[in-house]
């Protein structure tokens, strides 16, 4: 580790807010460019996962369900 | 010949001809000087155009800093091994700016040869390293320049 | 006789949702098909397809003569020339036609002495007639008509099935599509909702 | 060969590889990501005349590399989407578009906050900055495009033309504003010399280079992903896939 | 019988450059506008002739883009709506040479009679003589790039509802080029240096485009359709 101490770390000579906040809104851009799609991608499989339960209890009304 | 292929085979050659010609004026263009930037060498000798804004670029010759004791104004030569000028700055120079740095200075050629810069920037390069390499570079290499120069950017 | 235009297996989806398949047609010379099929069957689609101006969602093959030609629902007409320019650089696709020709084809649209009239002051029905005036001018084989009897009165219906059959006769094809039941002799009938997915 | 691409272009082969990608990436790539950041702000030696304020280095030319990169890729989707009309190159150009967007962005937000205390102004004209700027208009110029197309295959082709026009305009953007630049800034000069960066930092630098890529790859894939969930929610074969 | 490409080339601009004469205030509105915007500012800047001589490159080139924006994001349009396209996707010829045609006209009607009344501008905003010949020279070529590269997102926007701003978000950034190039000719001459370098870069991008647009706008004209 380059710094002695923690605040060292945090202040790294004055150019500590600069880098600091630097980093802290790339990764804050990038984990939502992640997040955004898987959450969308687990709600839009939920809701197909249901809508797949709602045929399947429906079917067999009709008369030849399948299992999916 | 088909016609369908002939018309294809004009609109080939037409392309070819459009995209050689443009090739041509590009290079006519750029046998200009098109961003205006000497190096002290061609100041020297006398191809840069004097009374215009254009850029002199190089680097600070050691122990040619001379600071003005009424005012900001300061004097320094920049050179790049082939040609030396004087430049004249006044105002607050960069952090980085110091002697045996590279340095790019815009403003006008004056009549008698020497520059006067409107603006110096401290030559922001790619060079990244630790403070205790920087030291061990500068104590090797001070007898010949570290640096060789490339064209301008 | 000659074959004109052939679908196979052609099915066409917009989005994810499939509006038809399997539509099988083949029309030779001398043949007057009608296209039929309710609202979004995907008539004007299928004729777009053919044409070769819409070819995404268009699934199977679609083999069709080069001299085609195609008249959408909107006329290809310019409302600041005259119908005589309109018709020559129009209708002719950098061929030169004869003025003759251009003003014979307009009189038999009825539209005699409108010939240098800017299209922009005729009326709606007159300037379909001058869409119309292209079928008189044109050398293709191949018509596909969308749509050719809206907003044309009953003398303007009658003079252009005698022109869509005379087309026939003269070893032609016409596909149109239309939701009036046509009583035209030899007509065939393609029914899209009989392919609807 | 060809058996691949069309593998590759069916879309529940793809969506099952995007699956599996998905879950292997994850872990590497935020792994990598974190490793990297550690090692260029906490172990990596500070820069002899800069100080500290040089470690934004570590995000800011990955981004801005891997941004550039991410419009040919952009491109070269488009080009494989008019040319053999594959489906899933479509679902990819979408998918990248937004991804290279942000690392635009945050290539130009930490470009800005290095410049404050190097050069002592938030914003500077200078030649690199502007391209990366107009590099972010063009990735909004596709997007936009995108949203206001209704019909998305449509749309997909004319994202394809825009990008290819693009590429095309890209070089020619890059030199003319390099020149206008030099024309009213003197700009920063280069100097040929051996080595540029030191290995202490050119090693974490290249492992967050690689980890943006690798990112970069993520994201796309998370994105073409959840397209196709959108877009095949009817059919069989995805119910099949979830079920 | 195979008509001969000129011959085709020459039927459409006929077409079109009757079709716009017939509707002069087409040609003259962007006129007016280059006009008043430039107008404008003087009234902003203030009226030092100094200052504005200073900024006239800028100030003319800019409004010459934004005027050519203005005018090349409707180029498609009367021939989308009324039909034209779907015929000229048909016709036997390729359809990147009707777009050839239609960018030449427009180009003839907007551009070319922008930079012959360009001189006004020119003193209006106080530049000095010599640099006006290389303003009407810079204007040429530059608004025949802005006109091809305007044609491509035409193309592409066509078939939407809100194609405007959109057109200016395709557009603007693809434009950069023309706008350094034609600027810099313009303050060389006004500095009283050779600005032989910018035309012929100049001609050289006008070139590239003259190459590049009609294929891509013709490519994006056919997607228009299909939407």
């Amino acid at each position: 580790m380059y710094f002695d101490s923690v605040n060292a770390a945090l202040t790294m000579e004055g150019h500590g807010a600069f880098v600091w906040s630097a980093y802290v809104i790339t990764f804050l851009v990038l984990a939502f460019m992640l997040v955004q799609p898987l959450l969308r991608g687990r709600r839009l499989a939920r809701a197909i996962r249901a809508e797949q339960r709602r045929q399947a209890a429906e079917l067999p009304a009709e008369g030849g369900g399948h299992a999916p | 010949m088909h016609p369908k292929r002939k018309q294809r085979l004009t609109i080939a050659v037409l392309v070819v001809v459009l995209s050689s010609a443009a090739v041509g004026l590009v290079s006519y263009a750029l046998r200009g000087n098109i961003n205006l930037f000497y190096p002290p060498a061609d100041i020297v000798a006398g191809k840069a155009p004097v009374d215009r804004a254009i850029r002199v670029g190089g680097m600070v010759v050691e122990g040619s800093i001379l600071r003005s004791e009424q005012d900001l104004t300061t004097v320094f030569e920049v050179t790049d091994y082939a040609g030396t000028v004087t430049v004249s700055y006044t105002g607050i120079l960069p952090d980085l700016f110091a002697e045996g740095e590279g340095v790019v200075a815009s403003g006008m050629l004056l009549p008698d040869g020497s520059f006067r810069a409107t603006e110096v920037l401290a030559k922001h390069d790619e060079n990244y390293m630790p403070p205790e390499v920087a030291e061990a570079l500068q104590g090797a290499q001070s007898a010949d320049s570290p640096y060789r120069q490339g064209e301008g950017d | 006789m000659t074959q004109l235009l052939k679908l196979q297996d052609v099915g066409l989806e917009r989005g994810v949702r499939q509006l038809f398949t399997g539509v099988q047609l083949e029309v030779a010379a001398g043949e007057l098909w009608q296209l039929v099929g309710s609202n979004g069957s995907g008539k004007t689609s299928l004729l777009r397809a053919v044409a070769g101006l819409a070819r995404l969602g268009v699934q199977g093959s679609i083999t069709c003569c080069p001299s085609m030609l195609f008249q959408g629902h909107l006329p290809g007409l310019k409302s600041a020339l005259t119908c005589r320019e309109n018709l020559l650089w129009h209708a002719s696709g950098g061929v030169a036609i004869p003025l003759s020709g251009i003003d014979h084809a307009l009189a038999e649209v009825g539209l005699v002495g409108y010939e240098d009239t800017v299209l922009g002051q005729l009326s709606a029905g007159q300037q379909r007639r001058v869409g119309l005036a292209r079928l008189w001018l044109s050398k293709a084989s191949l018509w596909l008509l969308d749509e050719p009897f809206t907003a044309i009165d009953v003398d303007g219906s009658a003079m252009l099935e005698q022109q869509l059959l005379r087309h026939c006769q003269n070893g032609g094809a016409v596909v149109f599509t239309s939701h009036q039941p046509t009583a035209v002799a030899g007509l065939r009938v393609l029914d899209l909702n009989q392919y609807a997915a | 060969m060809w058996a691949f691409i069309h593998k590759f272009g069916s879309p529940p082969w793809f969506f099952r590889f995007a699956s599996t990608a998905v879950r292997w990436l994850l872990p590497v790539v935020i792994g990598a990501l974190v490793f990297g950041a550690v090692w260029g702000l906490l172990y990596a030696p500070p820069d002899f005349r800069q100080g500290n304020s040089y470690r934004i280095i570590f995000i800011h030319v990955p981004s801005a590399v891997v941004a550039l990169a991410g419009y040919y890729v952009m491109a070269s989707a488009g080009l494989v989407s008019l040319v053999w009309k594959i489906k899933m190159a479509d679902t990819a150009m979408r998918a990248v578009a937004p991804v290279g967007a942000a690392l635009t962005f945050v290539a130009l937000v930490t470009g800005a906050i290095w410049g404050k205390p190097t050069w002592g102004a938030w914003w500077v004209w200078d030649a690199r900055i502007t391209s990366m700027l107009i590099l972010f208009f063009l990735y909004l110029g596709v997007i936009a495009l995108f949203e206001a197309y209704d019909n998305k295959a449509a749309a997909a082709k004319a994202c394809a033309v825009l990008s290819l026009v693009g590429t095309v305009n890209i070089p020619i953007i890059y030199k003319s504003v390099d020149w206008w630049y030099s024309l009213h800034q003197p700009a920063s000069i280069k100097f040929t010399g051996e080595t540029a960066i030191d290995a202490s930092m050119l090693y974490p630098l290249l492992v967050m280079i690689a980890a943006f890529y690798g990112l970069f790859a993520l994201l796309v894939l998370v994105n073409m992903r959840t397209e196709l969930l959108a877009t095949y929610r009817q059919s069989a074969w995805l119910r099949s896939e979830l079920g | 019988m195979q008509p001969d490409l000129l011959k085709f080339l020459g039927f459409q601009a006929q077409r079109h450059l009757r079709g716009a004469l017939r509707r002069p205030g087409d040609i003259v509105n962007p006129l007016v506008f280059f006009l008043m915007v430039v107008t404008l500012f003087p009234l902003g800047l203030g009226p030092d002739p100094d200052v504005l001589a200073d900024l006239a490159p800028g100030i003319v080139w800019v409004v010459a883009l934004l005027s050519s924006l203005l005018v090349s994001g409707r180029l498609f349009q009367s021939d989308f709506e009324d039909g034209t396209l779907e015929q000229l996707a048909l016709a036997p010829h390729p359809l990147a040479l009707s777009v050839l045609a239609e960018i030449a006209s427009h180009w003839l009607l907007s551009g070319v009679v922008l930079a012959l009344v360009s001189p006004v501008f020119a003193l209006m905003l106080n530049m000095p003589g010599q640099a006006i010949p290389v303003l009407m020279a810079s204007l040429l070529l530059g608004t025949l790039c802005l006109s091809l590269f305007g044609a491509i997102g035409a193309a592409l926007t066509v078939g939407l509802r809100r194609g405007g701003v959109l057109l200016s978000l395709l557009i603007i950034p693809l434009t950069v080029p023309v706008l350094i190039f034609g600027t810099s000719a313009v303050r060389e001459a006004v500095l009283g240096y050779d600005p032989g370098s910018w035309l012929a870069l100049l001609g050289a991008l006008s070139l590239v485009g003259l190459v590049v647009a009609p294929i891509a706008a013709a490519a994006g004209l056919r997607i228009s359709l299909e939407a």
